[in-house]
């Protein structure tokens, strides 16, 4: 994204909801429901200003009834609108996972094509903030891993609202997956990089495309959402060694751009995958199996995967901290690939 | 209101079709599955949970709906799915797992999508009740007319789903019906063993609507509860949920030896087959002549035969359709 | 019936303890976050769900528990733990994150677990209903004394591990007491706005158990209805469901702006503050001297004063602790 | 396992049953709850006669309410007593998932390690037999992913009952995953290379080790339940052409043994990894990363997974019959990779 002169620079709370809002206005299939979305604006912002437009009946709080909400929007997808739903936390999928995977992702299969599900599910992820084990997790690996729905994972305002774009406008159910730490809501802290130049008219940035937000010669660094900033913070860390870190923002995880991973670490040589989700059977496995399986030969060190460790994730400050991804940590799993 | 004469033979005919189409596949299922039964094998693999005996639930339900009403249904759909119209053909092949079902076998028995008549079913439990509710939101929304009829079994009635979604429908006033077919068997477990009360018209008023219950499997008292629950709806005045009590008159699934249940029940429930019960009603009652029902008979099994000749010559999907309809 | 004197000052202390320490909370959770209020920063980092206003339900209730009793709280813990008798210091210290706190600084302020007295909440909303039925039907099954309660708020009683929980517990008629507390907002949604009847006690007779209702933040009537429930759950007799309708003097969260919220709203419950209510009554109907309240008084703000300088004073846990825990 | 003369062969399912009835006879703590468990033994038969020996008290069956049973489970778990849960079939996680995973697998680490919930969650797993997309799944990685509880995948009985033992007498949560085509229920078809010599007397299997069950020199094949058996099907055939294949059962998949693994594919060079589950962001991915990312240099070819593809399961047999992995898949992979 290359920021212009007298640019408009957005947070990706407020990017998310221009987008539903600008789809809103030229497609009354378009609704939004879940918890205090309606006159609080969402717990994260992401709906803010959305029912003084367009009023109660498209904008609906609900009650604390997951399983009915997101069941309800499966109905009515099929049926004709295009619900956009949010689970407030992704910690909370536990109560609602049926609705989700069983009945949201499979019914386009299940009705062989017949009967669509153009359903939006937004939900928050991440942690950093001390909120303990129940409200800091991404579980990207969780949805990613179950057939029948597209995964979005944004790191950026602009990406964010074409990401949102595409996916209203997709016939298919998506998985909308926003980092709390990227939202710019000032209470969560904000990660500077992810206020980006957003043009002001609606605009779609396809599903299943990476990109590369660092160029480089030496080593590939893979990510979403935070780990991609912690890959740039970490790009500019090598480059003071003279290290050339190219960064990919995978963006979506389903579809998931393997043409594009393989054919930077074909250049590269050595592979890093940066993943704030659970380290086994998740994500970072995936990335480092997609590349070998491909071509092995292409890899001159053992890829290294900073991701968090397969523990709950503890509330006090020290501890969370030391177990999340970092900058720091990106350029050690460099050092000890090349000390290999 | 009682049903007219045209009315009580629509769902004759109708619970006869499912009937004939039950019995037929009950034949055909076990066909490669004798002597050992392999759920595995023959013309008709997994699992198959028959209706008969439910039969009055899904046509004195289903009398009072458009193909543009909504229903969705469980894992026990057949009777269900025949009532609402859903093509039989399209069906038995769906069912056999053939090309020319209706989602070209990637669904089966438990997974009946017909959206021309807008039916749909599942395979967990109470499953389709949020659908149900979501599709009467998108109707009130588009001020579209529909209703959205749910079915369930009462077993079902204990699962959370049950909760969030009449409570949903209630607060928001929208066209849905709930539909319990108390059938007193969660599998092998009795309704005594998993509901806290004696009928589940009781829970209604945790919702603050109208709850109704039928006893006896009767077909009349069906079509005069569900007319008005349907027309209720329709009228904008919200949800009902209904019970009915039914009876299951075949195990829980095709294979299940029933050891749990106590003996004589079924054989008690068969003295009280609705479609008998219904019969005598058209003969005195309505004074039909034995020809006319026999008529209605013979196209019944028609039918039937149809779509499952229809099924069986269909061919097998090519394995590799398997990855497609994933995403469309 | 009525508390006596002595179990009226112990429940007028509790909930001075639960009120001074969530005041002192609130300070110091301010600290390090102006002026930009950043949620991460200061002593206390994270969420932060005060519960002033609510002590009643604590202390109405807890005041017939024994430590053998089980009792399972939400988010919203604090005023519920210090009144079922966990560590006020371990349970500082665990909010400070320390290593001295009941978890070592795993869980924070909404996991709070002391099994010397069988507390433990969580984040999920509901999520402690079934633990609580599971306690119930442990000591029925050890035949070992013991009553479990379930706190929750007016929204979880829309979720459906709430259908789930009382009817498994009615049905297996376990030793276990549901309180509501009906806050009347969820987040920044009224229960006008997320719950179809108008009182939970109501759904009780979804279950077939006893339903209760307590207007006005009442703490004596709650400790009679409390009374009520724990007695017959201890005799054996089944589940109770009681809603009380309580404050919610503070935000939903510290950092909550309650846009949402009524002008007025909450000066007008402050004038009812159920601390001042219990006052009032001990010096009229119990004729306490001003003097004795003020050495309660000074007691609780003691034992408040310490536990905080405890969980100031305490050491952070080693960052590689984290991986300590998992599994035993 | 050496079968002797007068061996006992038993299937999973009555390996199952016997070593609950053992454990439910030394340790009153010891109880069952689930649907159709009592009367019926469970539809899978792994608890059969159970009913009839401890009573209705020790074995519940339950409403269809599998957020309140497994939540209660935890409840007793942390009171002292030692529950065996059973989610009918794993599909069904989607309904009851915050019980299992934020609860269950958490509440130990929560109270710093001071409450401890010993308790066992079966479920029944895979398809075969048509019974489409809601009751055909394995799910291995979705459980296998989330910390806090151990998981199990039995692929023969005399594992199966000492893996039980083990996992009843396990202070920790215990997710033990039963594969339905293993059960030796002659309604779901037979597997015969499950039923073999079990022991009468309780014994234990420790978690946390895999198995080697054929010794090779040429490729490491390395499944959990069906896929073992596939795995020893394609060694034979691989044999015939004097290929030596080495099979791996890992038995456990948390916790994962990953040096036995690694041992292996350093001797044979080469590794295929065969998995019922989805084949993305699952089990096939995290055993190829954790061979790479240890050691490289091992891997004489491109590592190959057999798993199912990423699509819902299909219920008509060409195509779920043509999705599912093999033993003929296996060797062609195997093909893959030589001619690579
Ligand atoms: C959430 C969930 N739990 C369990 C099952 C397994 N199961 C399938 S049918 C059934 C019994 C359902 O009883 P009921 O709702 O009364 O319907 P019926 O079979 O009597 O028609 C059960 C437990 C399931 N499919 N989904
Ligand atoms: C299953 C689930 N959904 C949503 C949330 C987010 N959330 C946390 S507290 C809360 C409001 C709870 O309202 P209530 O039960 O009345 O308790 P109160 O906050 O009023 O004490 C919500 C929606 C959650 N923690 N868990
Ligand atoms: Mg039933
Ligand atoms: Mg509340």
């Amino acid at each position: 994204m290359t920021t212009q002169a007298n640019e408009r620079r957005l947070t990706i709370a407020r990017a998310m909801a221009e987008a539903i809002s600008q789809e809103m206005r030229t497609d009354e299939r378009v609704f939004v429901m879940g918890e205090d979305i309606a006159q609080l604006g969402g717990v994260f912002g992401n709906t803010r200003g959305l029912l003084d437009e367009f009023g109660k009946e498209r904008i609906r709080d609900t009650p604390i009834s997951e399983t009915a909400f997101i069941g309800a929007a499966v109905g009515a997808a099929s049926d004709g609108m295009r619900p956009v739903v949010e689970l407030m936390f992704v910690d909370f999928f536990g109560v609602c996972m049926d609705a989700i995977y069983n009945l949201m992702a499979k019914n386009t299969y299940f009705s062989g094509g017949k009967v669509t599900v153009p359903m939006v599910l937004m939900t928050s992820t991440g942690g950093g903030y001390s909120d303990a084990g129940q409200h800091s997790q991404c579980l990207y690996g969780t949805f990613a891993h179950l057939p029948g729905m597209k995964v979005i994972v944004p790191s950026n305002a602009y990406d964010a609202k074409g990401l949102m774009t595409s996916a209203i406008r997709d016939d298919n159910p998506v998985v909308y997956m926003f980092h709390k730490g990227l939202q710019g809501m000032g209470w969560l802290g904000t990660e500077k990089g992810a206020i980006v130049n957003v043009p002001e008219e609606a605009y779609e940035i396809p599903l299943g495309k990476a990109a590369t937000v660092r160029t480089g010669t030496d080593v590939t660094i893979v990510g979403v959402a935070m780990g991609v900033h912690q890959g740039l913070k970490a790009a500019d860390e090598l480059a003071k060694r003279g290290v050339s870190a190219e960064v990919i923002d995978l963006r979506t995880l389903v579809p998931l751009d393997r043409d594009h991973i393989c054919e930077s670490v074909r250049k590269t040589g050595r592979l890093i995958v940066v993943d704030e989700d659970y380290n086994s059977y998740g994500v970072s496995g995936e990335i480092i199996a997609s590349v070998v399986e491909r071509d092995i030969s292409s890899l001159k060190a053992p890829p290294q995967r900073v991701a968090y460790p397969d523990i709950p994730i503890p509330f006090s400050r020290p501890m969370e901290q030391w177990a999340l991804p970092s900058a720091e940590k990106i350029v050690s799993a460099y050092d000890r690939m090349v000390k290999h | 209101m009682q049903p007219t004469r045209e009315q009580k033979l629509w769902m004759y005919e109708n619970m006869l079709v499912s009937r004939f189409f039950e019995e037929t596949i009950e034949k055909i299922y076990l066909e490669g599955k004798t002597p050992a039964f392999n759920m595995a094998a023959g013309p008709i693999p997994g699992e198959m949970h028959l209706s008969n005996g439910q039969e009055p639930c899904a046509v004195g339900v289903c009398a009072h709906l458009k193909a543009t009403d909504i229903v969705t249904a469980t894992h026990r759909p057949h009777h269900i799915a025949i009532a609402k119209g859903v093509d039989l053909k399209k069906m038995a092949a769906e069912i056999f797992g053939k090309t020319t079902g209706l989602s070209g076998g990637r669904g089966g028995h438990m997974h009946i999508f017909d959206a021309n008549v807008n039916f749909s079913c599942s395979g967990i439990i109470a499953q389709g009740m949020g659908p149900a509710i979501g599709a009467a939101l998108s109707r009130k929304m588009q001020k579209r007319d529909g209703v959205a009829v749910a079915f369930l079994g009462e077993g079902a009635a204990n699962q959370g789903a049950f909760h969030e979604t009449l409570n949903l429908a209630s607060l928001w006033k929208l066209p849905v019906v709930f539909v319990i077919e108390d059938n007193a068997w969660g599998i092998s477990v009795s309704k005594l063993d998993s509901t806290s009360v004696p009928r589940n018209d009781i829970r209604a008023q945790a919702y603050g609507m109208p709850g109704v219950f039928i006893p006896n499997n009767d077909t009349l008292a069906i079509f005069e509860a569900a007319g008005e629950a349907i027309a209720r709806a329709r009228k904008g005045d919200g949800p009902t949920l209904i019970e009915i009590e039914t009876y299951r008159l075949a195990g829980h699934f095709m294979g299940d030896a029933e050891g749990y249940r106590p003996k004589g029940e079924v054989e008690g429930l068969r003295t009280k087959d609705p479609i008998l019960v219904l019969k005598k009603n058209l003969l005195e009652k309505e004074k039909m002549k034995e020809g006319d029902l026999v008529k209605i008979e013979t196209t019944a099994r028609q039918c039937v035969d149809e779509a499952i000749s229809f099924a069986r010559e269909s061919a097998y999907p090519a394995p590799e359709e398997a990855m497609i309809g994933v995403f469309v």
